[in-house]
């Protein structure tokens, strides 16, 4: 909030391709949250408590990469969660008539499209990002109601292969999402399209006179968003097995949290794949602990706030003394 | 009041900027600082206005030694400070900008608006800048008057110690007059003014006392009388500045831009004129003459309603070989936050890759060698955020991203604002360069030395029409001014 | 299918005879459902021999099925699923079977996929039930209004409200008004949608929500429009505070009993009765008695959790 | 998001303690729907429908003015939905054992609190609005449950006066809202403080270089937005007549989307009471408009976000032209 605080943050950024967000601290907490997990239960180490970890943090990962896209350009983008359910459930409901996997790829695609519309309404005409997306949420919503308002859950069973697979000890799912993010990690860093994003976020005007295609490339930004999120909701709707339309509520929260924690900036401009990842991690590792150790769960909500707290401080900390 | 500075040191991180300066200004004194980009300036004057605490030493007020906690305890010992960059709430109206924290009250506790707008209007008044309206939105002056209003407010109350960074570095003509006619009424009322100014001639004019800072240390303390521009500019740099504009050129060649009939509504209305290869044309005119909204469509940054010449879009114009290095770069010249790295090669990105991928290594040797040919300081700044940069150094880097760009036509909007002298040459140099090598160059100054000095050629505009086309050579700043205010014979 | 193919039953795996059971809640975030698992976990304290672990989903589907392989990997003996407002859960269902445990849904019956008991109630046969009431309290006819409780519940809501209806719509002399807006399950919810419904059909002789927490709002747009004498109030579940309106003798006159005490209760019986290798039926409908002034006072339970 | 609509955004403000966002278009806007509904729908002017109307924007217009204070600084309170679940809860639990009015202004005092403590962990330790208020959300809804799981029904009637009492043919309730909203607009246009947090959000550097507080100030703008916020809880338990621990959620949004149809800039600095209480009336004229039309609820929430778009098109379209 004060000039001296933000002014010292604008000095931590992706710089020339380096991520040097990931602060060693932060980098510390992570490892200490790990740490105090395999010293104090005997489950967490377990392989299936391991393969939990990484099927949960697939849902939240991908759509905290397709958010810190838009939020480095200065948006933001709350309608991820309608559209996860309206593409599990447009998926689900696709797979009577059609293959198993052009089914899905049109349900990627409903993301694609809802996060056109998103990055048009935002960028070419200048619409405040939170209420169109707010707006977006609601209507997406609706209309993943209005596709079927009862669960589908398809009979054939290969439809539960992209979200059950493993690959080894590895959840193919879980593959996916961080494939997403080292692609992302390097389209941020290292494509002229990527920069373009980043910068945005810092000046659009500066941008703009540089010859950048400004509303594009913000358009750009909510479609990767909604890319994320359409094969977020086709990878969910595969792993539960059934397609819900009321599923994802609320889930634009959890991928905000990660950005955040991971030291992105809503004001755009600033932030990193890795830390961001980060940021999914510590989030799912405080989901996973509280509930190896039975935290009761009105109990896990109240501390669950109080630990994000608790790590936004440690990692403003750092911040301000680097 | 007098004022004493010991032994100051500042460090940021482990780069030390200050290493001990002593400094004393007394009442009824106006001091100037002068010195190189990055010399220490701003951080000094930061230190003054309790913005930034001292990383060692000491500041004595009339022999008491104090420690200047915050902004606010400056303030409340009559140390008003006008910064380097303008820090106007462009949201509120002119009024509370000027009074804020400060506002008359009736009873009950809530502001008396008629009562603060009189405040307002007394002290733009008293300022001697009148011509500012109190009730309107900050936001809506042009720069120059943004910078009066923050002269006015820091003169609210009982001011014993005026502190100006670079106050004249915006202001132009009767403005600049305006300004320097208060500074006198202060100086006889006893208050000692702390100036910085990177323009020379204001310095010998209004200075008593002059002191030279070069990286971090006060290297000579004079007088002007006893002293001369050229001196100080030595003693700044390090090395004598033989000549500060290059010679005149060969004649133009073949036309590269051709405007006419140009025209936007409500900013300037039928604008022709053409640039050619290897000329350099200079544009002045009194600010709000509506020049840099002209440049800026141009450059396809806005709309023409009417009129032939202009670009459609910042991309198309680059892409036929325009440059524009704009005349705000905090609000669209830079991105502060990301590294100069980023910023300067900001504008080649796409012609720089190896497939897909942004080529890092090929874009690192290229905004390398810019940073040294402009002598961006510090040197091995490609990774620092350009916001860490000093103000000139900051517009360096601005130039250095539209020369990587390697124009064909260059349009320069008060490109040595901010610019220490030594720089300032270091670029009318390069611009001569690349005028020789057939660059069309478009200089818009406010500097009348300038203007005259660096160009081949000078359009004059006034009140958004073109008033004047006259050859450097043969006319004079007389007839320029005379021009530009509609006066001419 | 019967229950036919109940999983081997285990002797505890301790072997000392205790069982642990592991209870996956899809979300306590509902007054119904945070007193299910309590009632499951009373219910094992009475048994003495039973341990409780339970988790909560918080309306998450893919936590719901981590949560169950967190339970899984704690090696419990069965696993009892408090569905809530979720359809189904193959991959879920999937799991426990891959691991050999027996799995007892309560209260939600899943669509699709394999368990081994459920237990819970006929939602569809609460709703006629009301709408046999709510016929006989009306015999002039007139309009019954009906307030939905929307997406999250959406299936168990729909049934009790098809149940109102096939009653309710062979009478010639009552028209039914369904609320366009949903009341989300919650007493805020019902007031407000009773207040629309309330400005559209002033007229309405009859209102029947899909719970009791949506019919405690209406009750209270109701009074707020002077209509407590006109308007009479039929709702689900059995909530504390619905059966003491329904015992004062207010215009709420009767619910559906939807007790999750009892489903609880049977819930880890049944469990616990797998376990120990009985022969168990494979769903058991629990009857939802219906609560009127008469009988209000014996189904409060001062000691419940709901 | 172009520089270009930003520097006209800018010119609209509270100026000098005059009020000028309220535009002609957004009043004729306001006036159009209620001309519509009124020409469209017998119901409309019944004065049910218009008693309801006024008890419908009790909530969103309550919260609406402290997210406004909130919004004008730069930051944001995700965490008001939550807040006016405990509030509503800890009242209704309080008032078995102390007088009515004293368990309502612990109750408004509880959200008080709660946004003391979002209000210093913005300012004093320099963290992220949206991330506090996003952890204060999870937290404080756990302490809603935790206090008490189950709703709490008050016996004595006199709890239900504050929520359904008429003064006339007005809601009391209502007119609490519209003195919040009048005595709103006199402190953010007519007084030093308001004055300041307006400014904070246009340049907190400069604010504070003027030796005006500013993390004090900022706390003041989240526990106005808290205070609101217990007081909504208080005013809808007593309305309801019974409190849930589970009340409020997203009740923050529709309160951010008032802010940002009045043309409130979620960057800071900009809007204006009035104009907040206009985007409070078109929300709830939205919705109260979908329900006479009998437009079934998923295709409400398809309309809703459309027509929230619409708004917000045509708020911007006069924008730019003025
Ligand atoms: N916040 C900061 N962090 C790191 N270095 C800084 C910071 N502010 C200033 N510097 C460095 O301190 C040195 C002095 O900067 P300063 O702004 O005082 O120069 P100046 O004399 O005012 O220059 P100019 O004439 O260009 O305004 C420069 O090298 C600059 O890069
Ligand atoms: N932020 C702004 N919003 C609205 N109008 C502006 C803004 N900035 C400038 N203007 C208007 O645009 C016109 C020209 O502005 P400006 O002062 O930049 O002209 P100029 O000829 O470029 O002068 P200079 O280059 O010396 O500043 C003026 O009438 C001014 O009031
Ligand atoms: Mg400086
Ligand atoms: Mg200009």
């Amino acid at each position: 909030m004060t000039g001296h605080i933000a002014r010292i943050r604008t000095t931590r950024l992706i710089v020339g391709g380096r991520d040097i967000t990931v602060t060693a601290a932060f980098v510390s907490l992570i490892v200490l949250l790990v740490a105090v997990a395999a010293l104090t239960s005997d489950t967490f180490l377990t392989q299936t408590n391991l393969t939990n970890l990484l099927k949960q943090m697939v849902t939240t990962g991908l759509l905290a990469f397709g958010m810190l896209v838009v939020i480095l350009t200065g948006g933001i983008d709350l309608s991820v969660g309608s559209m996860v359910a309206f593409s599990g459930i447009l998926t689900a409901g696709l797979v009577t008539g059609l293959p198993i996997p052009v089914a899905m790829i049109i349900g990627v695609l409903s993301g694609v499209g809802f996060g056109l519309i998103n990055g048009v309404l935002v960028s070419r005409f200048g619409l405040a990002a939170f209420v169109v997306t707010l707006a977006s949420l609601t209507t997406i919503r609706g209309l993943a109601f209005v596709y079927s308002e009862v669960p589908i859950a398809p009979e054939d069973p290969a439809f539960f292969t992209l979200g059950s697979a493993m690959a080894g000890p590895i959840p193919v799912s879980t593959l996916i999402m961080l494939a997403v993010f080292a692609a992302g990690g390097v389209f941020l860093t290292r494509t002229p399209a990527g920069r373009s994003i980043v910068a945005i976020g810092g000046n659009a005007e500066t941008v703009r006179l540089a010859g950048i295609n400004v509303p594009r490339h913000v358009t750009l930004a909510y479609t990767i968003s909604g890319a994320c999120a359409g094969l977020a909701g086709v990878i969910l709707a595969s792993r539960v097995g059934i397609a819900q339309p009321s599923v994802g509520v609320a889930f634009e929260l959890d991928a905000i949290a990660a950005c955040v924690i991971g030291g992105a900036s809503l004001a755009g401009g600033r932030g990193s794949t890795r830390a961001t990842f980060g940021g999914v991690l510590v989030l799912v590792l405080i989901n996973n602990l509280l509930n190896l150790y039975g935290v009761q769960s009105f109990w896990q909500q109240v501390l669950k706030g109080l630990i994000i707290i608790a790590v936004i401080l440690v990692q403003r900390t750092n911040r301000v003394r680097g | 009041m007098s004022l004493e500075l010991r032994g100051v040191r500042q460090s940021y991180g482990d780069v030390e900027v200050l290493h001990g300066v002593d400094l004393t200004g007394r009442p009824g004194e106006v001091l100037a600082v002068v010195g190189a980009n990055g010399a220490g300036k701003s951080t000094l004057i930061r230190i003054l206005a309790g913005a930034q605490r001292m990383t060692s030493g000491e500041l004595r007020i009339d022999g008491e030694r104090v420690d200047l906690r915050s902004p606010h305890d400056a303030h409340a010992r009559g140390i008003r400070t006008v910064y380097q960059e303008l820090s106007i709430v462009g949201g509120l109206s002119v009024t509370e900008n000027l009074l804020m924290g400060a506002f008359p009250r009736r009873r009950g506790g809530l502001i008396d608006w008629p009562e603060a707008h009189r405040r307002a209007r007394e002290l733009l008044d008293s300022a001697g800048f009148g011509a500012i309206d109190p009730r309107v939105l900050a936001g809506r002056l042009s720069v120059a008057r943004q910078q009066m209003v923050e002269i006015a407010k820091a003169l609210a109350g009982e001011v014993k110690v005026l502190v100006l960074d670079e106050p004249s570095a915006v202001l132009a003509g009767s403005d600049l007059e305006s300004l320097f006619a208060l500074i006198r009424r202060l100086r006889e009322r006893g208050v000692l003014v702390v100036y910085v100014s990177h323009r020379l001639a204001e310095v010998m004019e209004l200075a008593d006392s002059i002191v030279v800072i070069k990286d971090g240390l006060i290297i000579a303390t004079t007088e002007p009388a006893k002293t001369s521009e050229a001196e100080l500019i030595g003693l700044m740099a390090g090395r004598r500045l033989e000549q500060i504009y290059p010679a005149r050129r060969e004649p133009p060649a073949e036309t590269r831009l051709e405007i006419s009939g140009l025209s936007r509504r409500g900013e300037f209305e039928d604008i022709s004129f053409e640039l050619r290869a290897g000329e350099i044309v200079g544009l002045f005119g009194l600010v709000g003459s509506g020049r840099s909204e002209m440049a800026r469509c141009v450059f396809g940054a806005e709309p023409a309603t009417k009129g032939n010449g202009a670009y459609r879009s910042p991309a198309e114009a680059i892409a036929a070989g325009l440059a524009l290095v704009t005349e705000d770069r905090k609000r669209s010249g830079l991105i502060l936050g990301m590294t100069v790295l980023d910023n300067i090669a900001l504008a080649t990105m796409r012609e720089n890759r190896r497939g897909p991928l942004i080529d890092a290594a090929g874009r690192r040797r290229r905004v390398t060698e810019m940073i040294d040919r402009l002598s961006i300081q510090p040197g091995r700044c490609a990774t620092m955020p350009v916001g860490a940069l000093s103000g000139g150094n900051q517009q360096k880097a601005v130039l250095a991203k539209w020369l990587l760009a390697g124009p064909r036509v260059l349009i320069l909007d008060e490109p040595t604002r901010g610019v220490d002298m030594a720089t300032r040459v270091d670029i009318y140099r390069m611009v001569d360069d690349l005028a020789r090598q057939g660059l069309a160059v478009l200089l818009i100054s406010s500097d009348l030395t300038e203007v005259l000095g660096a160009t081949d050629r000078v359009l004059v505009m006034r009140e958004g029409r073109l008033a004047g086309d006259l050859r450097s050579e043969t006319t004079t700043e007389d007839e320029i001014l005379a021009h530009a205010i509609g006066q001419a014979a | 299918s019967s229950g036919t193919d109940p999983a081997a039953p285990a002797a505890s795996a301790s072997g000392d005879g205790k069982y642990t059971i592991g209870v996956a809640n899809f979300m306590l975030g509902g007054p119904y459902f945070s007193g299910m698992d309590k009632a499951i976990a009373a219910q094992a304290k009475k048994k003495g021999n039973v341990e409780i672990i339970s988790t909560d989903a918080n309306g998450d589907a893919a936590k719901l099925a981590s949560n169950v392989e967190d339970l899984l990997s704690k090696n419990v003996d069965a696993v009892i699923i408090s569905g809530g407002p979720l359809e189904s859960a193959p991959a879920v269902l999937n799991s426990i079977k891959a691991a050999g445990k027996p799995v007892v849904l309560v209260d939600r019956k899943f669509q699709t996929g394999e368990y081994t008991s459920w237990i819970g109630p006929d939602n569809e046969a609460i709703g006629r039930q009301n709408g046999e009431f709510l016929a006989e309290k009306l015999p002039d006819g007139g309009k019954v209004g009906i307030i939905k409780g929307g997406p999250a519940d959406n299936t168990i809501g729909s049934a009790r409200t098809n149940g109102v209806k096939s009653v309710l719509s062979a009478k010639s002399n009552i028209t039914l008004v369904e609320a366009p807006d949903f009341g989300n399950w919650g007493s805020d919810g019902g007031l407000t949608v009773m207040e629309s419904l309330l400005a559209t059909n002033g007229d309405l002789k009859a209102v029947f929500c899909e719970n009791d927490a949506m019919c405690l709002g209406a009750q209270r747009a109701i009074a707020d429009a002077g209509k407590t004498d006109q308007i009479i109030i039929a709702g689900v579940d059995g909530q504390a505070e619905a059966l003491k309106a329904i015992m004062d003798g207010t215009n709420y006159l009767v619910t559906g009993l939807n007790d999750a005490d009892i489903i609880g209760a049977m819930g880890l019986d049944r469990a616990v009765e797998i376990l120990g290798g009985a022969q168990v039926e494979k769903d058991t409908v629990v009857p939802s008695p219906r609560v009127t002034k008469e009988n209000a006072k014996q189904f409060m339970n001062p000691d419940g959790s709901f």
